[in-house]
């Protein structure tokens, strides 16, 4: 069974790569409907694979890196995350169908960019994980700056491919330091790194495929990139690429660097997706564009997913393989979860900003009503994104709180505090995203509408709307069955961890120790349907029913007047107002957020002014020292470039003295 | 016990707990009445005012979508079953395998979440700055809830009532870390129930409303059922500080004669209404001795429940490390 | 080879030439007016010319009489006619631009020539000692030669710093025992090459800026960056 | 058939200095542009059957190295000359170059081309040397033809300091003579790089160093290695811009094939030093230098000609690490950085034609108004900012994997080059290619005139993805000789 399915992913790169170039030449809709015809079959072969049981499986391909061949693989986590590929990419294809989904630019680019994702996980050597991983920054940059007529989308771009570099550079460095000993992942396993070499590959990985998750501090780039891209292309950003990007760090943290690495490996990955978790979800809170709230996020989920990943590679090597199972589990289950949700909210955000003509909260409102279906999803999205039972963000949520909760037993006093302060700062963040989540649905799909093209909303097309369907009716399958998507992975577990999630995860539900009680997701669907339909028959019976309209109370403020046809605007929450509480208590400790007022004399007119200052503590501590540093180098070398003749024969003169002196010193030893 | 026997508990603990809400409330109320000096109103009173709305005929505001109108229901919904998941005064109802706290914390949450959007649907002002704050209070009660699971789970080894209660139960000394662990709870359960001095349900000034503020738009039915909502929500949060820090007399589940056993539910069924009635006295008395909060200093209160809750934790861990190093 | 060894009137005359080619060096830096810094580099071609006749005699290459030639005619006249011919006729004025003065110029050249003396020694330490001798004179006349270019401002000093740099390469290549032709033909290449480029040059210049002062060239450079 | 004094291999120069010579009787621009193309034609020809002339005399040498060189070199030679055909119209047309100086041009351009092959395929230092500096001097010529006050100050940069570049290699050829003589003995045979190679163990050590020195300070400023490379922008910015083609590919080529050689000699002493530090020095500092000088340009062709430094030191900085491995990367890297980089200033030279000037302010949104060319341009940037799937990643891969097998600790600093460099050239691309389109004054350019970009950008796509085993056996090879 799995010679057959790698051959026919293969395969499948192959031809989405064709199919980018065979769509440069012809009609858009060839590269959608292609893509969506792969990643259709792709997506069934890959289940098909996994139930079979992800037996691994080895290609040699007869070209590659300078005359050498190119091997490919598949195995039980890398047919995991195949699976969430081909599934996102296939809804994200079909959205694409929509005559208003994309600029048609993108469309050789939209296959190259799925491929070069296939390409990364199926990547059995060091050189093709590398070549996918850069391929694939390279076709979402062109997509991402698709609509490059804006200065903003340029600017998001220049970021984009700058942090893409620095994550190329640290991939391959990282792959370099392992790959002493050839470059195919089987002699790598061979040789696991040891000593400094394993820390610097830990590092790296962080830094470089950790970029491209997303994890803070190297975060800034994902916000203003995941919300220049057009509607579907986000959603495979977000949904699909961080997740390539979090599979290369369990590839080579997990699977190549060995299970003898030392405990601390997962403290660097706790601290960070903490940073990740909190920040990302804060940030949510306070974007005002839905494409960024949703970018936000994100980097939350990711957070969430490295805590996982943390938890359970110090628990790998704490030899608690229950522990490490139960984290790893979370972790995996996480990634599916928002790979899909992610997927269908920025498709959401994509029919709204074109169905309601802007992506500004502020600029929509009362979409529920105009757009039922993108609303209903949105909701549905937004329930996962706040994690509430029974959606599918509750079930990896209530994992790896659990698993944090097992994560006292790995060490002492010390790594007790640092678990005890990581749990109370996950629920923090898992609170900040429930708050995200009811401002973007509150503020985008609900009240009244803020401006006329939201009025004139209109509901996305037959293929968008399909493409939603689908995700919703798979996302809620995981919210309901998450032991099922867990078989899913259970060869992975296996790969990763050496165990499995036996009397843990079963069709009904999930639970922390094996055999006893958990989290029934079904359970609680079902006792929240019982207590609906048993509402609903009392209200039957004793209260009065239908109801009266009117305009609303609001404390006597009554209808608004007939020149304003959907009421003074200015009387509704903005999003910026419902985040205001949250900024003035949290604002000045995690993004320096500063308030200043200009209040005028009286008798003065001019307009009193109150502003607010706030920037991510990436960029103010992080990125705005390296990029002095960088100007002052560059500063360095320009003043070295418009020398006069003599002096520039001066330096030519010095450094042929020093090397003469060099010799002498030399020859005197 | 077995399933027939869990069946009959929980539908009991069901009855118990939905007739309970409103007359607790009206307890409260009438005691909160009597301290300073009023007549009050009967502790019916409640579930007089219940039935009324039922018989009005709602108004609904203009421009909402179908969210608003189903809001009050999904909140009871979520509400009712979380009810179901905490034990009042047997262990072993059908439903306990259902859920943990954690599931309990999710839904109260999936309740709140509605509501706040249906404040934000009806397109106000007041709803909007409702939903804002009850949305705030809810980030910073959040990290609270999670440290007192983590407490509870590390002295008892699980985070479901039942195990959780029937280990401390069964007796687990007298802790410190459980002493700091029911003052965070206490604060917790006050500002998620929206009592003095994080929110005033009497309130009548709507600038210092936070859940008045989220429900202003609605009447009739929808009312009843939010007003409903309100008064088991209270009660829930009673249960689970009584069944967690003192469950001495609810009825066992898996004994040695674990049959049905009616006079073990009549205890356990006197010592919770015992509790609930004591519950009731102490809010009303710290209610009536304290006054509302600003808005903004409440993140500092619940910061301080946080900080309880952390130094729970740790002197957990130190007498673990104690028990470690003592044999 | 034995009349080339220490002691020896070959080694003596020899070693005094290019004593005296090096010294025409140093004299070259401490000159201030341009006319009488072009006579001294006709002096010290015409003195290369001689050392490059002599070791063709000492080592009976006659091809090296040839590179004396060439040495002598164009180096020792006609460049120097052709310099003479140009600060006349752009009319510049008298004396050197020094970018560093006349002493501290000296004393780094003495410094060079230091180090050309502890470089060349030790490496040729199994070589005959006219090879030594010869090699280190060489290097210091390429050092002082780059070290007229860098410490002079005029384009014209430029060239006779640089011109005497390649006095220097041929005093090396002469003193080389039985370096192939191709060697010294190329020398003879690249002075006559060296010479119509910065005639042509020359010309240009005047033809765009009419003077031949290299810190006004680099400023126009500077505006596109 | 051939004269018995007339090695096959000779004729390889030969046609391009053939053309020269027949060039400079040629007024007719369009008839120069054709006579040029048809030289440089005969001369790729000729450069096609080198692999099947393997072997060297006194002084002919071919061997994988020079061959490989040395069909580059005539590859690019060609396409260029087919891209000058247009260029020096429009160039005319514009009045940017005089209708007299267009016969020099395609002179000039010619004997460039036979001096540049004529050095690699010598096997005699002293005509390598010689070939070189005649090269140099064509080159200085045509740089200097447009004329303008820049041209001039260009060119005159570029003549000194290649001058003293050159006359310091001629010293270093020298003492590499008088280091060899006590194993070869005097004559034709201790100045050929076969004796040389074979007879390195028995030279003097501490003379080779002398001479290595020189030589590295030498062609080091041809090969544009900072300190020494600050002819090289002002030529590439102030010269026409087939000469930058051709000047960012085989000028460099030729430096660092010279430099290569010296290494295996330098090598095989055990007297000598290890000639990899100072390269892998001289690389580094050349590579960031140019990495942070990338940032503050105003210059389109300056800006490229930085990038073309950089790559420049990343070869020199492979070379200097040795071994088969290294080499192999450094002559992969050359071989595609020379043929992305030509693709580059060919597209750049139609840009700025176009736009009528060549500053990134007056370009931009290049794929809004010239779509053909926007695109080529972009991914000629692409593949020489080392993205996949471009050769420039493989040796770029290649490169960082070998040095963090032998030392480590120098990856870091090659990656902040590499960053700084990548995330420059990429956001150069948006300005130059994206955005709304600026006046366009200059003639359309079509399709076609692509073609010869998209060859080369062909050919580097295959070497990066897919490259033939043959040829990964022919660059071993390559690597081998100069081991």
């Amino acid at each position: 069974m799995s010679g057959p399915a790698l051959a026919v992913l293969a395969s499948a790169v192959g031809l989405l790569l064709a199919l980018g170039v065979a769509t440069a030449f012809s009609r858009a809709k060839v590269g959608f409907w292609g893509a969506l015809l792969v990643c259709g079959a792709g997506a069934v072969v890959a289940l098909v694979y996994l139930i079979g049981g992800a037996e691994p499986a080895m290609l040699t391909l007869p070209f590659g890196l300078a005359g050498q061949s190119t091997i490919l693989a598949l195995d039980g986590i890398s047919g995991l995350f195949v699976l969430l590929l081909m599934l996102s990419g296939t809804a994200a294809a079909a959205a694409s169908l929509d005559d208003h989904g994309h600029p048609p630019a993108t469309a050789p680019a939209f296959p190259v960019f799925l491929g070069a994702m296939l390409l990364t996980l199926l990547a059995g050597d060091a050189f093709a994980v590398v070549a996918g991983f850069e391929l694939m920054s390279l076709a979402s940059f062109v997509l991402v700056v698709t609509s490059h007529r804006e200065q903003s989308v340029r600017a998001a771009g220049v970021l984009y491919i700058g942090m893409a570099a620095i994550a190329g550079v640290c991939l391959i460095a990282a792959l370099a330091l392992l790959s002493a000993h050839g470059i195919s992942f089987a002699a790598i396993r061979a040789h696991p790194p040891e000593g400094w070499r394993a820390a610097v590959v830990l590092a790296l990985v962080l830094l470089g495929p950790g970029s491209k998750a997303g994890l803070a501090p190297l975060h800034v780039w994902l916000p203003p990139a995941h919300a220049s891209a057009p509607g579907p292309v986000s959603a495979l950003m977000s949904g699909a690429m961080t997740k390539i990007a979090v599979y290369v760090m369990i590839r080579l943290l997990f699977d190549l660097c060995g299970p003898a690495q030392p405990l601390w490996w997962g403290l660097p990955l706790l601290a960070m997706g903490l940073a990740s978790a909190v920040l990302g979800a804060f940030r949510a809170n306070v974007e005002t564009d839905v494409k960024a709230v949703l970018a936000c996020s994100t980097i939350e989920n990711i957070g969430l997913v490295t805590i996982g990943l943390g938890v359970a590679l110090a628990a790998r090597a704490a030899d608690l393989s229950a522990l490490a199972g139960l984290a790893l589990g979370a972790a995996l289950l996480h990634v599916i979860a928002h790979g899909l949700f992610k997927t269908l909210l920025f498709l959401c955000a994509g029919a709204i900003q074109y169905g309601a003509g802007s992506r500004l909260m502020g600029r929509l409102g009362g979409l529920l009503q105009r757009m039922p279906i993108t609303g209903c999803a949105m909701l549905l999205g937004g329930a996962c994104l706040a994690g509430l039972p029974p959606s599918a963000g509750f079930a990896s949520e209530w994992m790896l709180l659990q698993s944090v909760l097992g994560a006292v037993r790995l060490g002492g006093l010390g790594l007790q505090i640092v678990v005890c302060v990581l749990a109370a700062g996950l629920a923090l963040a898992i609170a900040l995203a429930g708050c995200a989540a009811v401002r973007l649905v509150g503020v985008a799909l609900l009240g009244r509408p803020r401006s006329a093209t939201a009025i004139a909303a209109v509901e996305a097309g037959p293929p968008v709307r399909w493409a939603m369907l689908g995700l919703a009716v798979m996302v809620g399958l995981i919210g309901l069955f998450p032991g099922a998507v867990l078989g899913l992975a259970a060869p992975a577990l296996r790969a990763l961890a050496d165990t499995n999630l036996a009397g843990r995860a079963d069709a009904l539900g999930v639970s922390a120790i094996a055999r006893a009680q958990g989290y029934v997701p079904l359970g609680v669907a079902l006792l929240l349907a019982i207590a609906a339909v048993g509402i609903m028959l009392v209200l039957r019976a004793r209260a009065i029913l239908g109801h009266r309209g009117g305009p609303a109370w609001d404390c006597g403020f009554g209808a608004p007047p007939d020149w304003l046809p959907f009421g003074d605007p200015l009387t509704q929450y903005s999003a910026g107002g419902f985040s205001q509480p949250l900024r003035r208590i949290l604002g000045p400790v995690l993004v320096s957020a500063t308030v200043s007022v200009d209040m005028p004399r009286p008798g003065d007119t001019r307009p009193a002014m109150l502003r607010e200052h706030s920037q991510d503590p990436a960029s103010q501590y992080l990125f705005a020292p390296i990029a002095a540093l960088r100007a002052h180098m560059s500063g360095l070398a320009d003043r070295m470039q418009f020398l006069t003749v003599r002096q520039i024969l001066s330096v030519m003169v010095t450094a042929l003295i020093l090397f003469l002196i060099f010799i002498a010193v030399l020859e005197q030893l | 016990m077995s399933s027939v026997a869990g069946l009959l508990a929980l539908l009991l603990h069901l009855a118990l707990v939905l007739a309970g809400a409103p007359l607790l409330l009206g307890l409260l109320r009438l005691i909160k009445a009597r301290m300073v000096g009023r007549a009050g109103p009967p502790v019916l009173q409640p579930w007089r005012d219940l039935l009324r709305l039922m018989r009005k005929q709602p108004v609904v505001a203009d421009g909402t979508s179908w969210l608003f109108r189903s809001a009050p229901a999904v909140a009871l919904a979520a509400t009712c079953t979380a009810a179901a998941l905490v034990p009042s005064f047997a262990l072993g109802m059908t439903t306990a395998p259902v859920g943990d706290l954690l599931v309990i914390g999710g839904l109260l949450a999936l309740g709140r979440a509605v509501l706040a959007l249906a404040a934000m649907d009806s397109g106000t002002a007041f709803g909007g700055i409702g939903a804002s704050r009850e949305m705030t209070f809810s980030v910073f009660a959040e990290p609270v809830f999670f440290l007192i699971v983590f407490t509870l789970a590390l002295i008892t080894g699980s985070t479901n009532l039942d195990t959780a209660s029937s280990v401390v139960n069964a007796g687990v000394g007298l802790r410190i870390s459980m002493a700091l662990g029911l003052v965070a709870t206490t604060t917790l359960a006050i500002a998620e129930c929206g009592r003095v001095p994080v929110d005033n349900p009497a309130s009548h000034l709507e600038l210092t409303m936070v859940h008045e503020a989220m429900v202003l738009e609605y009447s009739g039915r929808h009312l009843a059922m939010i007003e409903f909502t309100a008064a088991l929500k209270l009660l829930l949060w009673m249960s689970v500080i009584a069944v967690l820090f003192c469950p001495f007399g609810i009825a066992p589940h898996d004994g040695p004669g674990a049959t049905l056993a009616p006079w073990l539910w009549l205890l356990g069924i006197a010592a919770w209404a015992a509790k609930m009635v004591l519950l009731a006295v102490a809010l009303a008395v710290f209610e009536t001795i304290q006054a509302k909060m600003r808005v903004f200093r409440v993140p500092e209160l619940l910061g301080m429940a946080l900080l309880l809750g952390l130094l729970a934790v740790i002197f957990l861990f130190v007498s673990q490390g104690f028990a470690q190093g003592a044999p | 080879m034995e009349h080339f060894g220490y002691g020896t009137m070959g080694y003596d005359v020899a070693h005094m030439l290019g004593g005296g080619v090096l010294l025409l060096s140093f004299a070259l830096l401490s000159q201030r007016r341009i006319a009488a810094l072009i006579n001294i580099y006709a002096l010290q071609a015409i003195v290369l010319a001689a050392a490059a006749c002599w070791q063709g005699f000492a080592q009976d290459a006659p091809h090296l009489y040839i590179t004396a030639a060439i040495a002598f005619a164009a180096k020792g006249v006609i460049i120097p006619l052709a310099l003479h011919r140009f600060v006349h006729r752009l009319n510049l004025s008298g004396s050197v631009d020094t970018a560093l003065g006349i002493f501290p110029s000296m004393a780094l050249g003495v410094a060079l020539v230091a180090l050309a003396i502890m470089v060349v020694l030790p490496t040729t330490s199994q070589s005959q000692a006219l090879t030594r001798e010869d090699l280190a004179l060489a290097l210091s006349v390429v050092l002082l030669g780059l070290l007229m270019m860098i410490t002079r401002r005029t384009v014209i000093t430029q060239v006779i710093g640089f011109m005497s740099l390649e006095n220097g390469l041929i005093l090396a290549a002469v003193g080389v025992e039985g370096m192939p032709l191709v060697v010294e033909l190329s020398v003879a290449v690249l002075v006559l090459v060296a010479f119509v480029v910065f005639g042509v040059f020359f010309r240009r210049l005047r033809a765009q800026f009419h003077s031949l002062n290299v810190e006004h060239l680099d400023r126009v450079g500077s505006a596109h960056r | 058939m051939m004269p018995d004094w007339l090695p096959p291999a000779a004729l390889v120069p030969l046609a391009p200095l053939l053309g020269a010579l027949v060039l400079t009787l040629v007024r007719d621009a369009r008839a120069g542009a054709i006579i040029a193309i048809i030289a440089s034609a005969a001369g790729l020809a000729f450069a096609c059957r080198l692999p099947w002339l393997m072997g060297s005399g006194l002084f002919v040498l071919v061997d994988p190295l020079s061959a490989h060189v040395a069909i580059l070199t005539a590859f690019v030679g060609f396409t260029t000359a087919i891209f000058s055909y247009r260029y020096i119209l429009v160039e005319l047309a514009s009045e940017r170059i005089k209708a007299s100086r267009v016969r020099q041009y395609h002179a000039l351009f010619m004997s460039f081309l036979g001096f540049m092959l004529m050095a690699l395929l010598s096997n005699n230092l002293g005509v390598t040397w010689v070939a070189i500096e005649a090269a140099t001097i064509s080159a200085v010529l045509v740089v200097s033809l447009p004329r303008s006050a820049n041209a001039v100050e260009a060119s005159w940069k570029f003549f000194l300091l290649c001058g003293v570049g050159i006359a310091l290699a001629l010293f270093g050829t020298v003492v590499l003579y008088l280091a060899a003589f006590p194993a070869l003995g005097s004559g034709y045979a201790a100045m050929t790089w076969t004796e040389l190679a074979r007879a390195a163990p028995d030279c003097r050590g501490p003379m080779l160093n002398l001479a290595f020195v020189f030589m590295l300070v030498g062609y080091g400023t041809k090969a544009g290695l900072a300190p020494l490379h600050s002819w090289m922008p002002d030529a590439h910015a102030e010269g026409p811009t087939p000469v930058s083609a051709v000047l960012s590919g085989s000028v460099l080529n030729v430096a660092l094939v010279v430099i290569l050689r010296l290494r295996g000699v330098m090598q095989a002493n055990a007297d000598a030093i290890d000639p990899g530090p100072p390269l892998m020095a001289l690389g580094l500092l050349t590579v960031l230098f140019a990495a942070f000088s990338l940032w503050g340009r105003r210059d389109v062709k300056r800006f490229f000609a930085f990038s073309t430094i950089e790559q420049s030191g990343l070869a020199a900085f492979a070379i200097g690490l040795g071994g088969v491995a290294g080499t192999f990367a450094a002559l992969l890297h050359i071989t595609v950085h020379t043929l992305a980089k030509s693709a580059l200033f060919q597209c750049v030279g139609r840009a700025a034609q176009r736009k009528g000037a060549q500053s990134f302010q007056a370009i931009g949104g290049l794929i809004v108004s010239d779509r053909a060319l926007g695109l080529t341009l972009a991914t000629a940037i692409i593949a020489v900012a080392g993205l996949p799937p471009f050769g420039l990643f493989s040796s770029e891969v290649l490169i960082i994997s070998e040095t963090m097998r032998l030392h480590p600790y120098l990856v870091p600093l090659l990656g902040i080059g590499l960053i700084v460099s990548g995330w420059q050239l990429i956001a150069r691309l948006i300005s130059l290619c994206l955005g709304e389109p600026s006046d366009s004054p200059g003639p359309a350019v079509s399709w076609v005139a692509m073609i010869p970009a998209w060859v080369h950008l062909a050919i580097v796509l295959g070497l990066g993805i897919a490259m033939p085993v043959s040829i990964a056996a022919w660059l071993a090879a390559a690597a081998t000789v100069a081991k």
